[in-house]
Formats: C-alpha cells, structure tokens, sequence
C-alpha cells in the first residue's frame, strides 16, 4: 500500500472496520435474495453519508473534505472486499468529479452540497452499445429555444435506477464515433421523459437503462462547453476509472486471500492442498501480479491528485493490469476450491461475477490497451 | 481417412431404416426433448426410443444379448450419422444418465453374466436412468478417502454415509455407488462398488444450487439404505479398480469441446463479435486485442478438432479408451472455458445479464453457461489431476502428489 | 502421428534411422565449429538425393517417386530432430513446388529432373525487408527486349549461397504492399549482375543476402503469368510452410524429448527433479501442445496432397500452433535444464536458436494469425 | 513522493563536488569502460575512482572507517542522483565484482572488527574485485548439497573441490566460497563460508563459453588451496545462514528489470517496432498480434519500475533486504526477458544474426543478449526457488519443496 498520510490511514481503518463489521459479504447476500430496491442497503448508504464519505471530493466551502482521490480509494478498496455498492462511486466520486472539472460557480454552490448530504444521487449516463466507447455517442441533444430536448437511449448506467440526476453524454454536432460535437448535460431524473429500466445483473448491483423521449432541458443545463465535451466526458470518466480501479483491488484481494486461506487449510490426498507445488506457484504468480495491480492502481490515483499530466496513461495502465489480475484471482478462485466454490451456498461465486462486471465497466482490459497503446503513440 | 471397410450396404440399410423409424416431428436440431412438454412430443419421443431400443442402437457397441446391437465402433459410428443427417438425436444416452456412457461400459467389464443380464438391457432400451455415487463432501478429488460405510448384515448390504455432485439423483432409478467395505487397510484397500435402487426409504437426494443457478446435481444421503447381495460390482475390496475404469469412461466421454451456446444457431464466434463490437474498414472485428485472442481460441478449437480425428484414426475408430483421455478432456476443457470467457466479454455490459428483457436469451444463456462452464476443469478428474496423470502415466515422470 | 500408409512408415523408418547414425547432432556442432560453406555436410546431402528424398514431390515421368507432401514431411521431421540443414527443404521441396504449379511442360522437364539428381539447387528468393511479406516484393524486373531485367535486393534467402538457381518474386507492375504485379522469374545463380553475401546465422544455417543488378532474364524465365504471380507464390510458399511445419515438429519433438529425460534423471533436493509437480505439470501442458502441434502440422500436409481448397487457412494453423509450440518447448528447455543447458558445451542452445529462425521464416506466428483470421473474414 | 527531509543543501554539496571531480571525458552515457582501452580514459576511470573513494562514494552507506560515506539510502540515492545528472557513473560497484553488492555488505552484517578492517576498505576504494563461489555442478538450485571440502589444518584452512558460474573468477583478487567443513549432519548444517585469494596455487579458473558466446562465468578449481584461520565468515557451520541473507542481497541487487540493450539509445522499444515492422494509416504498428504484445509488456515494465518506487517509499528509502525481493526478482525477470523475445521478434529476419556485416551491432548484441538473458531465471535462485520462497515465506503455504 501507498505510503498514506496519517489522515488517510485513520480513514482506511475506519472503512475496513466499519465495512467488515456493518456490511460484510453476508449482507451483500442477503441484499441479493431479497433482491432489495437499487441494490443496496439504504441504512448502509446513510452511513457513508454519515461518516463523511460523500465529502471527500467536495471542496470544504461546499461542505467537503477535499482529501482526493488516493484517500477516496482507500475506502472503496474496502468495499470492494466485500462487494458493497451503493451510490458512493458513482454520485460522490464521478458525479462530483464531473462537477468539479466542469461545472460553473453557480453549478457546484447548487449541486456539491446535495452529493454531500445525500439528497442528491448523481450518475453518468455514457454509453449507449453494449460496448464501452464514450466517442460513440449518439444520444441527440437538439437545440429548442433556450434550452434542448434530449433523445436516445443510455445503458448499463450505475445506480441508474437510484439516481436523482444524470450527468449525459448527448451529441449536439458530428456523428457518432467523433470526438467532436459532444456536450455533457445535468438532468434531473424525475424530468418528464425518462423512463427507467433496473437491469438484473450476474453481480447483483444497481444498473439501469434509461430511455429519453425528447426530455427538455434549460441552457444552465450544459455542463462545460457545447460541443467540446468529449475532453471533460474523458476526464470525468478516468477519475471513475480510478475509482473502479481501487474498488477492483479490494475485491481481487478478498478473493486471493480466500484463496489462500483455503490452500492452508483444505485436505486432499492426506496433505493441505497448498502443499501442492503447482498450486503453490500459481499463487505465488497471483501474488506478484497483486502487488503490481496495487502499485498501478494507487499511481493512477496519486497522478489525479497531483495534478500530472498523464493521468489517462496511469488510468489505463491501472484499468488493465488491474482487470487482468483481478480476471486470473477470480479463475483461481473458483478453480482452487473446487467443487465447493462452484455452489451458490459458498461466496466464491459473488466475485466471480463481480468481477466480470467491475473488468466491463468503463473499458475493459482491451479498451484500455488500445488506448494506452494509442496514447504513447504506437 | 477413408474407410478401410465398405460400409456402403450397411450405411444404405441405416438410411432406409431411420427413414422409416424417425417421427416427422423430432427432424431439426431445435427440437429439445426436456425443455418442451408438448404431449405430442412427448410421445414421439417415446416411439422413437422403442425403435432405436428394438434395434439395439441406444448402445449400439454392446451386444446383442444384452440389448445392443453388436456393432463395432465403425459401424456405430455410421448409425450415429445416419441418424445426424436425417436430424434426428439418438437420445437414449441422454435419458439414461450415466447409464449408456458410464455404468453400462463399466459392468461390461466387470460385471457377472448375472448383472449383465438384470442391468443393462434397461438402460439400453433408455427405460432406467443411472447416476453414480463417487464423491464425498471432504473428499473432492481425492475420491479414495471416501467415508460411506457399506456393510454385508448376511443378506444385505446396508449402506450409510453421504455423496455430494450426484448428478440427476433425483431423478434416477438406480445409482452406482463406490463405498467402504473395510477400513482396516489403506484408504485405496476396502473400497467397494454397489448397486442400489433410489426407490427406497434409505435414500434421500437434495438438489445443489449452484453459482450458475439450479443445478442437476444432487446431495444424496444413504441412512440405512439396502443392495442386494448380488450388486456388488466386481470383488468386495476391488472398488478402486473398477472406479479407475470408470473414469477412463467418463474422461473419453468429456473430450469433445465446446459448449452448446456460442454457435449453437449456427452463429461462429467470430461472427458474434462482428455483430457485438463492429468492424473497422478492412471487415475485422474492431478490437485488435480481442481480435487476436480470439483468433487463438479459434486455432485451439480448430486444433482440438484435429486432434480428435487423428487420435480416432490412429486407433483405428476405437478411441475410448485411451491414454490421450487426459490431454483431450483438458484441452476440450480451455477450449471451452475460454470459449465462454471470450463469448462474454465480446458481449460486454450484455454479457452481465442475469435475469430479465433487458438481455436476450442468448445473452443470458451465456452467462450461465459461462458460470456452469467453470465446473469443466473441476470434475471427472480436475485439470490438474488430469496434469499429473500426463506427468505420470504418459511421460513417465516420477509419482508427484499420490501418497495414500 | 497420421496414420501412415505401409511406404510412408518405410521411408519414416529411413529417415530416422540415416538421421540419427550418419547425420545427428554432433555433425552438426561439428559443422558448425568448422564453419563448413553453406552450412551443410556434401557428403550428406549427396546421400539425401541417392536415398531419392529429392525426387518424392516429382513425377515418376521426370525422375520422381511422387509419393506426396506428408510422405515428404515425415522426411523433414526427422531432419528437424537432428538439425540436419540442407538443401532438400529449399530445392526439392520448395524448388520443385515451384515448378510442379507453375511450370510449363519445358520448364518442368528440364528442370525437375536436375532436382532430383542434385546437379540444381532451387530456392525461392522473394522477402526484402527484414520480416515475411509476400506482397511488399519491391525488386523491379523491366521488360527489356523479349526479356526482363532484374534490379534489387532479396533478403535472407534459404540456401541462398548454394543455389544454382533461384525463383525469383519480381514487381513487373503496382508497387509494393499490392498483389497485383508481381511476377515469377527462373534465374541461375550464375547470371552476371548477381550478387550473394552469406549469412553467419544464430542458428547456423545457409542463408544468403542477394543482390540484382540489371540481371538479364529472356521471356522463357518467367513461371507462371506475367503481373498475376502472387496466387502462385502464396501457394509456393503454403507448400514450403507446411514442409517447414513438419521440420519444427522434429525440432520441437527433439527439444521436447530431452527435457523429459533430464527431468528423469536430474536430482535436486534429494529428488528426481521431474516429481516437481511444478515442473510435472508444465512438462505435461508441453505434451498437450506437443499433440496439438501434430495434428496441425500433418494437416497441413495432408490439406496439399488432397488439393484441398483450405490449404492456406491449414497452413496458417499449423505454422502458429506449432510456431507456439516449438516457443514455448524451446523455453522451457533451457530453463528446466537450468545452468548446464546456458553452457555452449550442451546441446539446449541449439534448439532454442533455431527454434527462433524457423519460427521466422515464411512468416511468424503473428504474420499467420493474422492471415488466418483474414481468410475467415473476421 | 516528496522528500521527508529536506536534501536542498546536501544535493547542492554534491553537485558542485561532482562537476569538480567528473573527469570531462568520462560525461555522456556512451562512454565504456571495458570495451573502451584508450589509455587516456584508463587515467581518467582511474582519477574518478580515487574521487568516489576519497569521498566514501564508493559505498556511500558503509561506515566512513570502512571506506564508506556513511549516508542513510535516501542521501545515497542523491549521490547517484547528482552524478548521473552529470553524465557520469559511479562504476566502483562494477569493477569489485561481488564486493560492494554482495559480499561487503554481507561482510557488514557478519563480520568480526578485524574483518571489516581488513576488507571492506579495499572494496569501496575499487581496488579489489571479489567472486563468489557457490554453485556446484551437481548441485543447480540446490545450493546446500555442496560438495567443495574445507579443513582446519590448524594454522590454516585447506580447500578442495570445485565450483561453477563463478562469474569474473579469472579477473577477481579474492573469493568468497561456501564450503563444508562437516558432513556429519545433515546438509544444511557443517557448511561454512570462507574467504580467500585468487592467486594463490591450489586456485585455478577456467572461463565457461556460452550460449551466448563468450561470458565473464568461469569453473574454479580449489586443489589444496588455502585461507587463512581468521577468513572464516561468521561461525563454523553458520554457513548456510550467511549465504541466505547474502542471496537476500543479491535479490535486491537484481530487481531493475531491462536489459542494456533496446533502449540503450535511447530508443524505446515501441520506436524499434514502426521502424522495423512499419506503421498502419491510424500510426500503429503493422503487426497487431505484436502489437498486443508489446502493449502488454509495456505495461509489466511500467508496473513494475511503479512497484519499485512503491516498495522504496513504503520502506522509506530501505529497499535492500525485504520479503519482496522474490517478487520482484522475478518480476524482472520476466520483463527482462520479455523484452528481449520481443525485440529479436521485431527484428525479423536482422533479429537472427550472429556476426558479419550484414547485421548491425545493435542487432548482433540483440541476439547476443537474449541468450544470455535466459540465464536470469536461473541463477540468483531460479525463478522456481522464488516462487517457493514466496508460497513459503510470504504466503505461508506448507513446506513443499525443501525436504533435507
């Protein structure tokens, strides 16, 4: 782990003991046979909000705490590790991203302090094909007096369904698959409309697809510059990234250290299978691809909080190693416990799934090696 | 590749029957047996398998006496063929369980003229469905630690202990289970294999929810269940033989690749990525990184095929029994595991759907099947059980990992 | 192994046996200590053409056996074993291929039967920059009279120094990077205006540089068709690919069967090193690709002989699954044989170098897979 | 990231030392030592090293009565900072062999005042060039089934028995050798490890040609050679846990990934590969499946150098002895390797020359470097023995190896 300041170990202590004692795995279990509203539990939601959890972006004239981006990421790593979601990524760490890097003075005095306190829940509503891919926006944006009318169809957009307001993706010039010609909107979910969809998802979190049908909007709608968005749509997407990024190695570690801790324990031919030189070795490669998954992941976030210039190169370099190490740990997982991992009775199967979602989600492993490959120019 | 023996007069005689015996309604892949209730179904089903047992083609290898055909592997190789052009399944070893694929073979190996006599023609004719009780909750594979007692009270064996990944026990008439007759040496000495009817107070199965949802594997409990003294497959003590065979059974069954799914509607993989993630102006799937991959995993299926038809031509059509079963049953493994990884991942948010009109049910299909997958490299023999055996038995190597 | 007719396993029988007493290893790290003219023994390759190895893809009417590709094969696999390099791949197979599908009657018979008596030496000459690309043939044959005149550079030419007569890839129209212009040209080594640089290789083998200078060809030279020659030279190259497909199953096999010997006898920690289930395993997954690598390898070979119409997409297979192979088994063999295998004393070294130059020649596993994912139109 | 303590002042200090002492002529990356025997850079090398030691630089952490600067890490990295800013390398750790990153600080850890005194001096100044003598040839991996003799004559020690892969034997002035001096116990125990000169008459080497062609390894012969009664490192028998923190050592010494090579020109590997393989309209690399590589190897690289940043900080500037050295031993490794396969790959047709003007020095070392770097997972403990050490060490997992 990053060297952390005093502050920022206080709060991963905080986070561990309260995720491991308030919202263990079982709770995430339970989340799911009782297919709760949203995914989520709303008292656990309450006490994020609480704890501070949804200030940590914010700027203390709005209410935050301002302690950035490595420090947020010490507390989704320990929900990541038991496979608690809930609005905290995507209204106070990408949502009050997107109003940070684009939203006016009048914009973050409105909005900022209502990710604090919860009474608003804001989302990103990006992509729109099965696929990751922000420059393919199609979702229309027409201009209509003062303000435009929004059409099209957004998907797989986290929290979509608890969501009071979406931060999209529209195109209000040039044609889907351009850069050029995108605007982000701020619009409320209760607009006439929209109509939502939750989705029911192998990992058990809160997805929607959300239709617009010539959703009207005010000009103080746009956040940033019409036409220019795709810049900020970027940004606010590599700070999710980031996020996903250190969610992702709490839940690759949850799952090597079950992994682990089956190998010391589990008999088979008379001896504890860690005994086994193949597998033995198979985790020792888990283990040097942990540490190496770490060390992307916690650059990525430090290269935000400073301010660096590659932020995008460290964001898909965390993505991809991450997503990989977290895809070989979930294999593993199920394979190294056997029988027993593959029934529904047993957690194993929770980050299995999981993890396919959390590789999907604001570019897989190949998005991100595309575009690190293309971001250094080869 | 040609064939050494003309067929010519036996395939025409095939052809001529398969016209005359395959009900109009069971022509066309589609067609699945369990999934559709239809009555009408129901009974073609039925007619067909009275035909396909009347001339002993539910197991055409076995012989004649006991309800098979007589055939030698060739020539049942021409019936299933036949029966494949005209669109039909022979699906007798289907609705057998373990019976055609596993139990039947093993009892042709060991089994008395008596036990021949009373077990497989029922499963010939597809009339009993088998499963097979081998594993043990703290077993896995490490199956010789097994802990079911199975006791001779002089009259009958009693039975008592727990198996675990009984596959279809809740649904089978007879189970073929490997228990404990003797304790007293090391844990491969005094095993046994018996026999016993499902049908009985002592037994008692409970279906396993697995991580892709509802599962044909079942917990199953024997409390005081009873065999007859005459189901005793082979000599008491002699179980850990007759389950080695019967496990090169079940590795030759397992060693053709590929799940149903992706390309199930005769839709390549390939194409399913075009379809999913689009192509650049040159046609190729607009992935380079994916791209690549899948092209590995198309070369390693197209290889795996390959492999199939030279070891069957090498052993001259007989192909069940043999040492390869190791390297076939992992490979059909990775080819298929990574057929489903690819498969979800070229799907992307789509391939993330559990339930619901938000995904199709391909998608859906996928992500079960992709889950359900992971068992592959777990049973009949884990990947790496399969990996030692090549070391050993194949390569020669040293013993690795057996101490017991 | 295919399963063989009764000739097939007679000539196998040969071939081995010849290979590993009159032509093993040790000749050829003697071969290479003596830095021998064009990288092989006379004596042996004399003895290739008195065995009639020369003559078995030629008809019986110009001297041949015409016993077919894979009868061929089982030849160059046991040649691989040993690393007996010599001309037979280059010229009797590559040569001969060459003018079986593209010859006219004349060229064939008189041709052909110098093939098979060894008074010529074919090869193909057609790459000119540093990686396999049939379509980026540059060097340029201008009509001149009834004839051409050749002008360029040809690249790492197999037995390029030894050949008595090249079939030569010329641009007679378009330019390089297109299929179309290309044009086949004979041309005798002997021609004023050539050229020829041997190459000291890693894997100590005959290659040569070969250079064009206005070199005088008459209209008789060209093979094939004027401007449409790349169809044949694609099919050329198939033929030799396969035929170097079946040299690395020898090379790989050999590579292969001395790593599990050593894992036999080498002792470590009190044990044969080989019950290190680590090592047990990677040896096992090894096996695995070894089979693999056959059949795709035979295939191929077979694909020719029955004039399938999937030549080229069997052909690509094989020269990735095995280029993959003979990596990977070449790898392993210097590391599971640790420090001695590092030792130019031992054999290891070898292998791992050719290893590399086979899998270059006539395209790498990157350049077929590609190609490969092409013919399947994806 | 930022420095805990303030080195404005000490960096100022440096600087103005190094641009003082930094021979002109040694400034500029280019500038070799060994292929380079201009008798004017011989002097200048010469005048250099007599700066560094004058000023402890040498061996900036060993105590200044040692010949040190006595620095903490963080100083240390400054010196090495400032004199690379220069154009300058310090080159005293490549002309004493194993004296400054092995066998000194092992020394340092282990050694008696008068030993200290005695040796480490001679190290830091550069004037003495150590070897190590461990590896045996039947022993590989397996380091404590050492067979190499040493007995107490009573005045002196007397050795016999030989030693393999003792790399720079025939340049070294002294030898730091395991030895047994008991075999009554079990392997591990009665081993010692003595230090003692190369030219003497029992000591003879002879140089190991390699795959790679020639290389700085060689056999040494001990017949009857001798050390004197006080170079015994530590206690009789202790040997086996000097020699594991001295591998400790040396782990740490190796875990920079990279070979000299690609790059060495500044020229990045992805810059080789649009000159070698061409570039596609969008500017990519004319080969995708290369390309997918390369991006992945990239991104190990880059992980890589951030795990060694994260690893120093974390250990706040201590990186020398952890439990990480296995990993990222290995780590290195594999992107040290990979680089090299990768490079030989881009290269074509030039990646397969061995000598002549038809390929271009930086091809020619390409190939030469890639077969010498195979050697990197075997020796320093092969890359099998790390990842035993961490299943063992760090994970905990049961012993699985290690049975004597």
């Amino acid at each position: 782990m990053a060297a952390l300041t005093e502050e920022q170990s206080l709060i991963r202590d905080q986070a561990k003991s309260w995720a491991t004692s308030e919202s263990p795995l079982t709770k995430f279990r339970k989340m799911r046979d009782e297919r709760v509203d949203n995914a989520y539990w709303p008292d656990a939601w309450q006490s994020m909000i609480d704890m501070g959890w949804t200030g940590i972006l914010v700027p203390e004239a709005h209410g935050g705490s301002d302690l950035g981006y490595l420090t947020f990421g010490v507390i989704l790593e320990e929900l990541g590790r038991q496979l608690t979601a809930s609005p905290l990524l995507a209204s106070a760490l990408v949502g009050a991203s997107a109003l940070r890097l684009g939203g006016s003075e009048g914009q973050q005095a409105e909005f900022l302090p209502r990710i604090v306190d919860g009474s608003s829940v804001f989302t990103l509503a990006v992509d729109e094909g099965p696929r990751h891919d922000p420059s393919k926006v199609a979702l229309k944006a027409e201009k209509d007096g003062n303000g435009f009318k929004l059409t099209g169809t957004k998907g797989f957009v986290l929290e979509g369904a608890a969501a009071t307001d979406f931060v999209v993706a529209a195109r209000t010039g040039g044609s889907a698959g351009e850069e050029a010609g995108i605007t982000l909107f701020l619009v409320p979910s209760a607009a006439a409309g929209i109509t939502r969809t939750a989705l029911r998802t192998a990992d058990s979190r809160g997805y929607a697809n959300v239709q617009f049908d010539g959703v009207s909007v005010g000009g103080d709608a746009v956040l940033g510059t019409v036409d220019d968005g795709f810049g900020l749509l970027d940004a606010i997407l590599d700070r999710g990234r980031a996020g996903f990024g250190a969610e992702m190695l709490g839940t690759s570690g949850a799952a090597f250290d079950m992994t682990v801790e089956y190998l010391k324990t589990r008999q088979q031919f008379g001896r504890v299978i860690g005994s086994f030189q193949a597998l033995g070795h198979r985790a020792a490669e888990l283990y040097t691809g942990a540490e190496h998954a770490r060390s992307c992941a916690e650059a990525a976030l430090q290269a935000i909080d400073a301010g660096a210039a590659d932020v995008p190169e460290k964001v898909s370099l965390a993505m991809a190693m991450v997503g990989d190490h977290l895809h070989g740990a979930s294999r593993e997982l199920i394979q190294m416990h056997g029988g027993i991992g593959m029934t529904d009775e047993y957690d194993a199967g929770f980050y299995l799934k999981r993890a396919r979602a959390l590789e999907a989600i604001f570019g897989n492993q190949s998005f991100h090696r595309e575009r690190y490959a293309r971001l250094l120019g080869y | 590749m040609s064939e050494a023996v003309d067929m010519t007069d036996f395939r025409e005689e095939v052809r001529t029957w398969v016209e005359a015996s395959l009900p109009e309604a069971l022509k066309g892949a589609s067609v699945s047996m369990e999934a559709d209730p239809d009555p009408a179904l129901v009974e073609a089903f039925d007619q067909w398998r009275q035909a396909l047992a009347a001339k002993g083609y539910g197991a055409p290898t076995w012989p004649t006496e006991y309800g098979g055909a007589g055939l030698d592997a060739q020539h049942a190789r021409v019936v299933g063929q036949e029966i494949a052009k005209a669109g039909g399944v022979n699906h007798i070893p289907l609705i057998t369980g373990m019976g055609i694929t596993m139990v039947g073979p093993t009892i042709l190996d060991f089994g008395t003229e008596e036990q021949k006599a009373k077990h497989l023609p029922g499963i010939a004719s597809g009339e009993i469905r088998w499963c097979l009780g081998l594993s043990e909750p703290n077993a896995g594979s490490d199956l010789a630690s097994l802990a079911t007692k199975c006791e001779d009270t002089g009259d009958h064996w009693l039975i008592n202990g727990q198996k675990i990944w009984t596959s279809g026990a809740d649904i089978s008439q007879w189970c073929g289970a490997l228990v404990r007759t003797d304790s007293s040496g090391t844990k491969h000495e005094g095993i046994s294999f018996v026999l016993l009817p499902m049908d009985q107070a002592g037994v008692e199965t409970r279906p396993i929810k697995l991580i892709s949802g509802a599962s044909p594997f079942c917990e199953t409990f024997f409390n005081d269940a009873t065999a007859v003294k005459d189901d005793l497959l082979s000599d008491e003590g002699n179980g850990w033989n007759v389950i080695k065979r019967l496990l090169q059974h079940e590795r030759a069954s397992q060693t053709s690749a590929g799940g149903p799914r992706a390309g199930s509607e005769g839709r390549t993989i390939q194409d399913m990525a075009k379809d999913y993630v689009g192509t650049d102006a040159e046609g190729r799937v607009d992935d380079p990184d994916l791209r690549g991959r899948l092209t590995r995993h198309i070369m390693a299926s197209a290889a795996h095929a390959l492999t199939t038809d030279r070891i069957r031509e090498e052993a001259k059509g007989n192909v069940n029994v043999t040492a390869a079963a190791s390297i076939m049953k992992n490979s059909a493994t990775d080819v298929t595991q990574t057929k489903a990884e690819l498969t979800l991942e070229l799907m992307g948010y789509q391939g993330l759907g559990w339930e619901g009109d938000a995904f199709t049910k391909e998608e859906i299909g996928t992500v079960r099947d992709w889950l359900w997958g992971k068992a592959i490299s777990i049973y009949g023999g884990s990947a790496e059980v399969q990996k030692n055996i090549i070391s050993k038995n194949i390569l020669g190597l040293p013993e690795m990992t057996q101490k017991g």
